[in-house]
């Protein structure tokens, strides 16, 4: 019988997700029969998902995969599938603890400091800047924050101007909104715009456009490399940070499989071809693969829509 | 001496005109704290009280006013539509499916200008609407409960209609719907809500349908005594919220250049709140749509005027609770129809 | 004289621009049954509700015992010894009759509700006033007579009460349980208890009160001892002026049949009711409380669908189960609980009087408002409809001025049938004799009319012929001249 | 003899229990369902039909089990409370900041065991609930616009306590609350669940206080004729519905071991849609606790057996929209309450 995956995803109406999702569903194991992965939708909902843990625990699942709401919230799954002995995975985001098999992330205060770095890169480290935030307290909001607050320290003290930074819970249409009142509030003063997500940075490029500001005036970055920013990064309005969905989804199903099935097992995905030299496969006995962030260029753009399907 | 109206004497008049007062209660207040940055010289100039951001509060109500119309009608006739976000974002999807440069997002996809997407958009926004009024007229289930239903299982048919992706990339024929404007300064989205209001307030007004509506939720028995067929009424009260749920879809699709699995969740709480504020009671047969248009401008200034203050996000939350609250209590209508 | 127990002078109160009240005056004394008279909107309901501490007055003084008091919440008032049966219908419909007694006064053992004490009470209480109702059915599962009656049994069970205020308790209940309640309050009027009562049926007041109020428009004008006075002299200080004969009967009947029923039916309510109405006729129909009269009628506007038999107006059969159609055969029904199916008490009394007449007034969904204005100014002149505007509110019309709004609406369209349920409930005497007058005109003008109601008077004054009902059938019919309250009575029963 | 009763015993019987058919029918299916896929040779067992999966929904449906109880005395009194999910999150992270081992987050964190904590979530909660029953009763506003207030403001002040940071690292003595198990096998919350409902239905049933609920939702008017201190039993309705979000508070901060911003957002619309399926009337007066609580299952089974069935996401949220209609659909009592 195929290894029985459960694969608990913090909710699944965001693209980021659904490409995740689709790289699970395309890894070569599941391809061809060997293992079976069953998506959760968390609901955005930490609580939701620890239930989820418990019952595939409950149900004898062969490995868990866990793309987690919360960095504290969720650990109770980490401790349930222990208990069990059932192996578990941490992917995409990180959670406070050491006890998991094995950890497939990537760093969101990297992704934080990479996103504004390249911002401030543009403003030459001088100006007045905004930051879209995640929603308030949640993991996202604090680690990319707290990346995107690194960033400007490293610039000389004072050089750079935090006008204003408001949650906008990752919407594009509550950034756009935002970002047409704080232009409205700070006319012709705002240089850069850090999203914390790209759908946020790309509300903001909406509501500049709106105000009738040109958007190549302005420093604008987000997180994730979802299509539409990879779009709007060819289109020279933007920088993203992408996260690979696919190196997460993969790399965590494999470093799954090589703990259900044993020694035999060798990683069938290509992504560990790709990292060769950032991320070493090591056995599957790592126990944090950093899956690196790649910066959305005008040069790998195309490159990365292609492998979208566009 | 007037007939049929509900003004006339002086406590009916208070009532029509309390919600104004509160609304520009609201203005003054937060115009006075902009004026106050400006006196302490942080500002180079009072940024609320400025035309474009008259204009801009506009374009920024424009979603929630148009569902709101829809919302006027239905909690009129003793109902609630809890799937207006639902169905805003499954039109909007509906829309963009036909509105998107590239290609292969759904097995229809292709760019067929505006006309068709918003074709779309209204017709799925109605037939939806239809099923929630057929659902809750025929087997007298309340209305809570149906759409709550519709709440859900829309969600799931927009996630359905791709697999879970958003479509982007959208034609700017399109587009205009969102960001384009009337004579360069007025938001196509402040006047589609302008022409939304207006019809509707010819319909609820001056129509037999409207006055039906004001019968159903008053009193269904007496309606019916009355030879109104009261479930045909109900029915079109759903679709006309799903109608406008659907405009509502394509203009928040158009704004945004892209249809998200996740666009309109929780709106219909604003849309009920701005009805509410507008005087209207959840248990039907009362309600005006000037006071809904109000009672969205009252929410869209606090929204706008809290960003624009600078306003942290908790405080916000906390002081907008309170506002809505206070607007309510404040508008001396109140008192007659508790 | 000796001191009076209570009295309210010189009450005033306004609602808006409406003065309810503008010199209210009322005495009462222990030991006496005080019928408070006066037309629909003359300010007994209000004076009423100060007293229980529903309003605030805006001036005037109540003195309790000879204290001056003032009650902000009807909690106060009952505190007080005051307890009143209001005016419309009012109980809790799903807690059981029972609860609805006691409600406020439940017997506890602590926190809790000692329930089989509470049945035990209420079962004791029902079966020495000989209602015949089950203390544990929820009230919603009862007639609006019975739930009328637990209303009453409510106010009953304040031992305490030194005031007990009866607000036209009797027009939703039947004959015997009038006569029971009437002893029950000579009874208590003996154990030394104030009473007020209010009616629209004035032979009430002479059988029990023995002092009366008059009000007219919120100001008492007059108040004596029933004894000294007779009831033309009664209508006369109520109305103003004299009136001359109370019904007023002018058509007459033709051979013409226009409707017709054939073995109706609708289980469990009514079965194989057959009964022939004439153009020019007013066919009363008489039965006891329940026997199925109202389902009767709901059946024949097509509220509800029958199970069996037929239905024929003007010679045609009329589907079955569709408003609609009876309203465009010329049918129109007044309907016996105007709160629950007659009115929108949350619209303009306007809109209320042309709402089935919509349909007629619109060219292409728009609704012609000069027409409507017209329609509704004919309709509040025609009924003489008491309100300052057709904007009012019909919830904040007095009790018998919302009857005319129900009335005027379903007269308005110029019906050819009439089905009238009840159609005088809570009317003052001027009203009632306006209504008279119209269904007399109405039926002289070619009308018919199906009138049913439980006052034996009405029946009796306005019916051509009479048809009594009994347990959903009929059972006798009797002409105009063999109709008297013995024969009528013998036959319900 | 008439007995003045209308209606036999037989409907009302089925009233009583036509929620409990609707359950059944629901654990069939799913039962079913699983079934089948063990004969299929897909599962080595019938993972829904298992106590261990029994009490895992039960400590699934703890949270919104309390909420739903609270809510059911706010409906039935003729209210709505939309605040419980704000009310759950501001509790719990005040409870939190009593009970963390990682001092600063507040001026005044610590880990003081679990009895402050838990006395601190419930006064947090009965407060806001005092000040939503009082602003609705002595303003006489809908309950509707002074709850949606508190949704806002509440989560406003679950952030402004730690400016908008999580709590976490909580002591285990209040953690027990969350994850401990009796004999070890029943979750603590579902024990806590199982005696908030026992004292609820007592309380609603059995005492002065819960007829007096009844009476002010069935008709406030005549609840005051009587003497009823309606205000004081509305105050006192929104007091328990909050004092009950801070019971959930404690639970859902407990199990997941940190105090989320974002915790219990919308979680009222589960709760008012756990009561409304149990046959309460959103215009009052009408409502049943054992019906609630069938109405928690009947949405624990659905999310789990969907889940368990590895339904997808979207397809989820279609059944469930679906599911939730046709259970008020096909409840026999429906047509009796219309
Ligand atoms: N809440 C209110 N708002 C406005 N007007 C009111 C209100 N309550 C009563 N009125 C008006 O006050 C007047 C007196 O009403 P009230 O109910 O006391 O009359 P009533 O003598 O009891 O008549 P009826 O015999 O018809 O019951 C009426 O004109 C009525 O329309
Ligand atoms: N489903 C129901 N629930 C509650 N009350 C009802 C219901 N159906 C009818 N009623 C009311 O019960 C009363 C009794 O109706 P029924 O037709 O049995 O007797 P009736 O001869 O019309 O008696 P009445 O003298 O009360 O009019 C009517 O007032 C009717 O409106
Ligand atoms: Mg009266
Ligand atoms: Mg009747």
């Amino acid at each position: 019988a195929p290894v029985r995956i459960a694969f608990l995803m913090y909710g699944n109406k965001a693209e980021f997700v659904q490409l995740m999702e689709r790289y699970a569903k395309e890894h070569p194991a599941v391809k061809q029969g060997l293992a079976e992965v069953t998506l959760f939708d968390g609901r955005y909902d930490a609580a939701v998902q620890n239930d989820q843990g418990q019952m595939a625990v409950n149900s004898k699942y062969d490995a868990i995969i866990i793309n987690p709401m919360d960095f504290e919230a969720n650990i109770d799954v980490v401790t349930v599938a222990n208990e069990a002995g059932i192996p578990i995975v941490v992917t995409n985001a990180r959670l406070n603890t050491q006890d998991m098999l094995s950890e497939v992330v990537s760093d969101d205060v990297e992704g934080g400091y990479l996103e504004a770095k390249a911002v401030l890169e543009k403003l030459g480290c001088k100006g007045n800047v905004v930051i879209i935030e995640g929603p308030k307290g949640g993991s996202g909001e604090i680690e990319r924050g707290r990346g995107n607050e690194r960033a400007i320290s490293e610039c000389p003290e004072g050089a750079v101007k935090v006008l204003e930074r408001k949650t906008a819970n990752w919407s594009r249409a509550e950034a756009l909104d935002l970002m047409q009142n704080w232009l409205t509030a700070h006319p012709k003063e705002i240089d850069g715009v850090i999203g914390q997500n790209d759908e946020m940075a790309l509300g903001a490029i909406e509501a500049i456009k709106s105000a009738g500001y040109d958007v190549k005036d302005f420093a604008i970055a987000g997180i994730d490399g979802v299509t539409d920013a990879l779009r709007a990064v060819k289109a020279g309005e933007m920088t993203s940070i992408l996260q690979d969905a696919r190196g997460q989804a993969q790399g965590s199903i494999d470093v799954a499989m090589k703990a259900v099935v044993g020694d035999d097992y060798k990683p069938m995905s290509d992504i560990w071809e790709q990292y060769k030299g950032k991320m070493e496969w090591n056995d599957g006995k790592t126990k944090r693969y950093d899956v690196p962030w790649t910066i959305v260029t005008p040069e790998n753009v195309d490159a990365l829509l292609k492998d979208r399907g566009y | 001496m007037q007939t049929g109206s509900r003004a006339g004497t002086n406590p009916l008049a208070m009532r029509e005109y309390g919600i104004v007062f509160a609304f520009i209660g609201l203005c003054i207040l937060v115009g006075a704290l902009c004026q106050l940055k400006v006196v302490q010289g942080t500002w180079p100039q009072n940024a609320f009280l400025t035309v474009n951001n008259l204009l801009l509060i506009l374009h920024q109500i424009s979603v929630n006013g148009v569902l709101a119309v829809g919302m006027t009608f239905v909690i009129i006739s003793g109902g609630i539509d809890l799937s207006v976000g639902s169905l805003l974002a499954f039109s909007g999807m509906m829309a963009a499916s036909f509105a998107t440069r590239s290609p292969g997002v759904t097995a229809w996809a292709g760019n067929y200008g505006a006309f068709i997407p918003i074709v779309v958009a209204l017709a799925v926004g109605s037939a939806s609407g239809a099923l929630n009024g057929w659902i809750i007229s025929r087997f007298k289930i309340q209305a809570f409960i149906a759409t709550l239903g519709m709440l859900m299982a829309g969600r799931g048919f927009t996630m359905a209609v791709t697999n879970g992706n958003p479509i982007s990339a959208l034609g700017p024929e399109f587009r205009w719907f969102g960001t384009g404007k009337l004579f360069d300064a007025i938001p196509i989205p402040a006047v589609i809500l302008g022409i939304v209001f207006l019809l509707a307030w010819i319909i609820l007004n001056k129509t037999v349908f409207g006055r039906y509506v004001y019968a159903v939720g008053g009193n269904e028995k007496s309606a019916r005594t009355s030879g109104i067929n009261t479930k045909a009424i109900l029915i079109w009260v759903y679709v006309l919220s799903g109608f406008l749920a659907g405009v509502a879809g394509v203009i928040l699709t158009a704004k945004t250049g892209s249809a998200q699995t996740a666009a309109g969740t929780s709106y219909e709480l604003d849309a009920i709140a701005a009805v509410v504020i507008g005087g209207a009671s959840l248990s039907g047969g009362i309600g005006r749509l000037t006071g809904t248009f109000f009672g969205a401008l009252i929410i869209g200034v606090m929204n706008n005027g809290l960003d624009i203050l600078g306003v942290q996000s908790f405080y916000q939350l906390i002081i907008k609770g309170s506002l809505i609250v206070f607007a309510v209590i404040l508008d001396p209508s109140r008192k007659l129809t508790a | 004289m000796p001191e009076p127990m209570l009295s309210m002078s010189h009450i005033k109160k306004s609602f808006g621009g409406v003065k309810a009240l503008v010199d209210g005056n009322l005495d009462l004394e222990a030991g006496r049954i005080h019928a408070l008279c006066g037309g629909n909107g003359a300010g007994k309901s209000t004076i009423l509700s100060i007293l229980m501490g529903f309003y605030k007055p805006d001036a005037g003084e109540i003195r309790l015992n000879g204290e001056p008091v003032q009650f902000h919440s009807p909690q106060q008032a009952l505190a007080a010894g005051i307890a009143i049966v209001q005016q419309e219908l009012s109980g809790i419909p799903h807690l059981t009759v029972a609860e609805n007694i006691f409600l406020g006064e439940e017997p506890r053992r602590g926190a809790f509700v000692d329930f089989p004490k509470l049945y035990r009470q209420a079962d004791a209480l029902l079966s020495s006033l000989g209602f015949a109702i089950d203390p544990r059915a929820r009230l919603d599962t009862l007639t609006v007579a019975s739930q009328q009656l637990i209303e009453i049994a409510k106010a009953l069970s304040r031992h305490d009460a030194r005031i007990v205020i009866f607000d036209e308790p009797t027009s939703a209940i039947g004959e015997k349980d009038a006569e029971r309640l009437f002893e029950v309050l000579r009874e208590l009027a003996a154990a030394g208890k104030a009473i007020v009562y209010v009616t629209h049926r004035l032979a009430e007041i002479f059988q029990i009160a023995d002092d009366y109020t008059v009000f007219q428009d919120g100001a008492r004008v007059a108040t004596g001892q029933v004894a000294d006075i007779n009831r033309e002299r009664l209508i006369e200080m109520m109305i103003g002026g004299a009136i001359e004969g109370e019904f007023v009967k002018e058509n007459a009947p033709t051979a013409e049949p226009v409707l017709e029923l054939s073995g109706l039916g609708r289980a469990p309510w009514f079965e194989g009711v057959d009964l022939t109405l004439h153009a020019g006729e007013i066919l009363g129909v008489y039965g006891l409380v329940g026997s199925g009269r109202t389902e009767m009628l709901d059946t024949i506007y097509g509220l509800e669908t029958p199970d069996e038999g037929e239905i024929k107006v003007f010679g045609r059969p009329l589907p079955p189960g569709d408003v609609k159609a009876a309203l465009a055969t010329g049918l129109s029904y007044v309907t016996e609980d105007r709160k629950r199916t007659g009115l929108i008490l949350s619209a303009s009394v306007g809109s209320n009087l042309s709402l089935a007449h919509l349909r007629h007034l619109h060219s292409l969904g728009f609704v012609k408002r000069p027409a409507e204005r017209a329609l509704i100014d004919r309709a509040i002149a025609g009924m003489r409809i008491k309100t300052p505007s057709p904007a009012q509110l019909v919830r904040n019309l007095s009790g018998g001025n919302q009857q005319k709004v129900v009335f005027g609406r379903c007269t308005a369209g110029e019906p050819k049938i009439l089905l009238l349920d009840e159609p005088t409930r809570g009317v003052d005497v001027g009203a009632k004799k306006e209504i008279y007058r119209f269904i007399s005109n109405f039926a002289r003008a070619g009308g018919a009319v199906l009138m049913v109601s439980s006052e034996l008077d009405e029946i009796i004054g306005m019916s051509d012929r009479v048809l009594v009902i009994k347990q959903g059938r009929n059972v006798a019919e009797l002409p105009r001249r063999a109709a008297d309250q013995k024969s009528l009575m013998m036959a319900a029963l």
